[in-house]
């Protein structure tokens, strides 16, 4: 789950992280009397998700509380992205001297939390791996030491701080790995890290993205499910579910399964509308639901299943979509692909109403690519 | 031969008394796997499927010391203290079915089973099996037949699917392992890649990989820099999959533009491995490099 | 440091670890008042370090305000094994259904911290361990791990509890270990842990250790040095020093050097009045300080001052022996045994001071032997 | 050969710009020992007794990567960073000569290294000597002569005076090593047994015990069951100590009714292990088994 810059903001000051103050605004009258009680020069930036909010205009400098009102205003209800703003943050300017990079992630690679920094900070990290990798220092932390005064030390020295610096930068990257570790973490990203015209440390931006699996113990930032976002109601009933721009809805089980099932898809020439994993055991009124949630989605114009029997029966499978097909009354063509435990009384049911069933996926790949362009 | 697992395996099951562990437990028992034992906290005198029921692990391991592998499948917030405890008690072999564990749980436990020297399969797996000697996960066994060709993959039921075009093509498997669909599993493709080396009975290795990380493209740096001796066939999925979405699995994500397909696929193919096009051309493939 | 027990018990309130509830009482008044309001029947117990408390008469039962009164009297102001009372603590009087054990100790032979526990409290411990060791739990816990469920199980079932009180059991074992993790404990020991009558779980006795060595973070219980200690104000000085009851004052640098130069003293024929070991690379000054407090000390007949130098330079520890020979103007004898470091330097020293050094410990420990016999 | 250090052992110093850093830095060259670096946070690019100094073992390591070896002489608060970051660093033998660090902290850093298989000397500690080879560690180097005792003790001076009295008596020592005098070390009198056992080098062992815990019992035991083939002579120091006092070592106390004196030269001689009754004893006793 990625915070909202003001949300990451707020656990920095927590963890006293040195953060410059901030408010959020939901009108362009708040903005204007925020920036005011700021000093009048200050930023205003949209709070939504999405990467690259900076170059897509979400970011705005106002010189005085009226600039900063106008700003809101444009930016309150526009989409950046596709993200609808409702919040914009206000912030005073900050005076930067040098702009440095500070994260930790966890690190795939090497199966343990890693701290990134860079005295060259402000531009994308990805970049800067790529073009200057020299610049970057990557410092794994062993989870069972956790982090230590030397990890503290040579991520201060390679920011290349002077003395007084070096000791607030080793303390705030405790701070952050703290924090870190508290909310399960997968990545606290400072970008920029400023160096301020008075010499202090400042996290200009700050970006937390908390494992999903850790919500149970995470409810913080608990958020309500949005109605009208198919990717979360599908989630909400258990399913994995990516939204794509095809018309073939896909429905596997198992994520490299159906994952392959989009890819044979793309292969025969066909447009795979959706991913939708029913995971691993599923009951006829899963696969009920699930089948149910594609037909009815307008780009859907064929239906691609395929099972692989295992923990999860054909012959509940076959009853979940025929009841599906009823239900929904659906012109829209299916094409089944099921193997494995109760293949043949599945193939039974299916055949009974109408449906009809390959054994292979390429052949049902192909098959369903066919209905769909014809 | 085959690795990991044997008919010498000894079978503890962690939260045998859940539906999934009740489930599992008879089919690995069908299957013929030695499960001697299980533990479910406060279920301790009970017996479940047959097998006595333990509050603990190491009351299991008391009462039958040849216990030598473990299997978990308790809910994700329980599931790191199952694996320090079957860890604690000395189990070298550690198999995690559980998915959703918090990624900073599975990180300690990972790091700390290696310091110890034991394996973890997983998190978030279908396990092992050594076809016709023992399964100690929750893969549909009669898909497998004992042959030559070892597989490592980190699907489930896509294993299952190329196992079986495998099994069909009568070719069959030495081990198949599902290292787990998480970011951070306990197995690496290079860990398994280098036992499959070691093993006599592998005579080809299959790899199913994903969207998401790099273990793929170091595999691939593996395969080359050692002149890895048995041929290697491919499959990565998720060719069609958008950035920035988990696909199903926790691990399948192409994020900060690194972990797509075309990168996985390109370096498989210049360290010299066949990469599939679709599952059935995996084991054409196969028979055809094996003939 | 051993804490008091009422210093214990107010971490157990802290970290909701139940114990009933308790408070100290300065005079029999108090203690009166306090009983009152504990509803008369109550346990006064004297707040004193020494082990065996109870079988020494310091936990006294009270049946009613007046009683508790009259026991507060007593105790406070006389000596329990030699301690002087000053506190008495009140607590109302629990019934027992059971008593059980239940610890966490640092482990020497193991390494780790071991969990003690035992479904028969309230006796001492070590002849439990002797007498019935089936009945001991002897847990150890990887300090890298921390403690998990399975241990709090483990442990719950041991103490043979029905289940309500096997869930408290667990969780009481968490927070104890947090505290003793937190304090730096060596030990944290509950003895008796009582099954009341209510059927609940409650530590009656509480006895901690902090680590002397970590009490630079762990200042909340910093005791004032007793300045009619000697131990303490050698410790004071940075000497190591226990009282014995001999008459032969023992010098040394090293503990180990300084414990066989006792020894020997013992394997001669005399007794040893005390362990002091000035350390390493002890200088003019600090040989000065030590060998004055030893001189001054009125049972030492003779000094017996053993070095083995090599940080340790013979010729600082001569000239601060004759230092404190010359200050104190004692009539007392030395006896000096050094070697090593500036060895000839030391002796040349000593002997224009009338001072004679040996060469080796044992001659040395049998002159010393001779002359506080003679 | 001796046992943990010899000529090919290369140092870095961990707190070389101390007084005590800088003294035995400067000793430990004299005696011959190659120290290649030191550690001081923020005392990066200067140089201590001619030795460069670093503001981390990793930087040291990056100019030095044949460093073999660290000693710790930074104060009890910062010791457990400091061991960390050696064993962090791939440092496989540490040697903590600090005293009074919190426990809480060497049972974490002792059972971590010993997952990493690095040895811990300490803390607390004099370190280890092979005698005209490498000294690591703070004891008076010309006490020492090569020789065939291997000498492994709790104490500081009391091993410097039975090694000289060995010296003297012309035996001499492969190699000897103050384990240290806290409660809890990273070797024991076992560990440090079976490192003599298998030293050609050394024909004899001597052992310094003293008073507190049950090392000195279980290394009886050891002896007894593993039918020790080398002669051991042991001293026991504290026979004249009160119960419940710490003797200047937190590790020398007689606590809850054991730990005393008395049972550890029991133990030994039983297990066959000649205890010499003052340290002169020891040397003269030597000489005769050796003869």
């Amino acid at each position: 789950m990625k915070l909202h810059e003001y949300e990451a903001k707020e656990l920095f000051h927590e963890y006293g992280i040195p953060a410059p103050r901030f408010a959020v605004a939901r009108s362009s009258e708040e903005a204007k009397k925020l920036a005011r009680e700021m000093g009048g020069k200050v930023v205003v930036k949209a709070q939504v998700l999405v990467a690259g909010r900076g170059r897509a205009g979400g970011i705005r400098f106002a010189e005085n509380p009226d600039e900063a009102a106008s700003h809101a205003a444009e930016l309150l209800g526009s989409r950046i992205k596709g993200e609808q703003v409702e919040m914009v943050l206000i912030t005073p300017y900050t005076e930067m001297e040098r702009e440095l990079y500070l994260s930790i992630i966890v690190d795939r690679s090497r199966g343990v939390p890693v701290i990134l920094a860079s005295p060259e900070g402000g531009v994308e990290i990805e970049e800067l791996a790529r073009a200057s990798p020299e610049k970057l220092l990557k410092l794994p932390i062993d989870p069972l030491v956790g982090l230590r005064n030397y990890h503290q030390r040579r991520v201060a020295k390679f920011l290349n701080l002077d003395d007084g610096l070096l000791t607030s930068a080793m303390d705030m990257l405790e701070r952050i790995y703290r924090l870190f570790k508290d909310y399960d973490c997968e990545l606290v990203e400072i970008n920029p890290l400023a160096v301020t015209k008075e010499n202090k440390l400042e996290a200009v931006d700050a970006k937390i993205l908390i494992d999903d699996n850790a919500l149970f113990r995470q409810r913080r930032f608990e958020r309500p499910v949005d109605p009208s976002s198919l990717e979360e109601q599908a989630r909400r009933m258990g399913f994995a579910y990516v939204e794509l721009d095809g018309d073939i809805g896909i429905i596997g089980n198992g994520a490299g399964l159906t994952m392959a099932t989009m890819d044979v898809v793309y292969e025969m020439g066909g447009r795979p509308a959706n991913f939708l994993d029913i995971g691993g055991g599923a009951s006829e009124d899963v696969v009920d639901k699930a089948a149910t949630l594609l037909l009815r989605h307008p780009k859907v114009r064929v239906l691609f299943v395929n099972i692989l029997g295992g923990i999860t029966r054909c012959d509940e499978v076959a009853k979940g979509l025929v009841k599906a097909v009823k239900n929904v009354g659906a012109t829209k063509k299916v094409v089944v692909r099921m193997m494995g435990t109760n293949e043949e009384e599945g193939r039974k049911i299916l055949e009974g109403n109408g449906l009809y069933s390959y054994d292979n996926m390429e052949e049902a790949a192909k098959k369903a690519t066919e209905l769909a362009i014809g | 031969m085959a690795i990991l697992v044997d008919s010498s395996t000894k079978i503890v099951v962690q939260g045998i008394t859940g539906r999934q562990g009740r489930f599992h437990t008879q089919s690995m028992i069908r299957y013929g796997s030695k499960v001697v034992a299980g533990v479910t906290p406060g279920k301790g005198g009970t017996e479940a499927e047959g097998v006595p029921v333990y509050d603990t692990v190491q009351e299991a391991l008391k009462e039958h010391p040849d216990i030598n592998a473990s299997i978990v499948m308790v809910p994700a917030p329980y599931a790191q203290d199952a694996v320090y405890e079957s860890l604690d008690a000395g189990i070298k072999l550690v198999t995690v079915i559980t998915e959703r564990i918090p990624i900073h749980d599975s990180m300690a436990f990972i790091r700390y089973a290696r310091l110890r020297d034991a394996v973890i399969i997983g998190p978030n797996c279908p396990g092992v099996i050594t076809p016709e000697a023992c399964k100690l996960g929750i893969m549909p066994g009669h898909i497998f037949k004992r042959g030559v060709v070892g597989i490592v993959s980190r699907s489930g039921t896509l294993t299952y699917e190329i196992a079986y075009n495998i099994t069909k093509a009568g070719l069959g498997q030495s081990t198949a392992i599902g290292i787990g669909g998480d970011p951070i599993t306990g197995l690496s493709f290079i860990d398994v890649l280098e036992m499959f080396r070691r093993d006599d009975e592998t005579k080809a290795v299959v790899m199913i990989g994903e969207i998401g990380g790099d273990m793929e493209e170091r595999a691939a740096e593996y395969i080359s820099k050692t002149a890895y001796e048995k041929p290697v066939v491919a499959f990565i999925a998720g060719k069609t999959a958008p950035p920035g979405k988990r696909m199903g699995h926790a691990g399948a994500i192409i994020s900060m533009g690194a972990g797509d397909a075309a990168s996985k696929v390109e370096a498989l193919r210049k360290a010299g491995v066949y990469v599939a096009s679709t599952p059935r051309d995996v084991a054409a493939k196969l028979s055809q490099i094996l003939a």
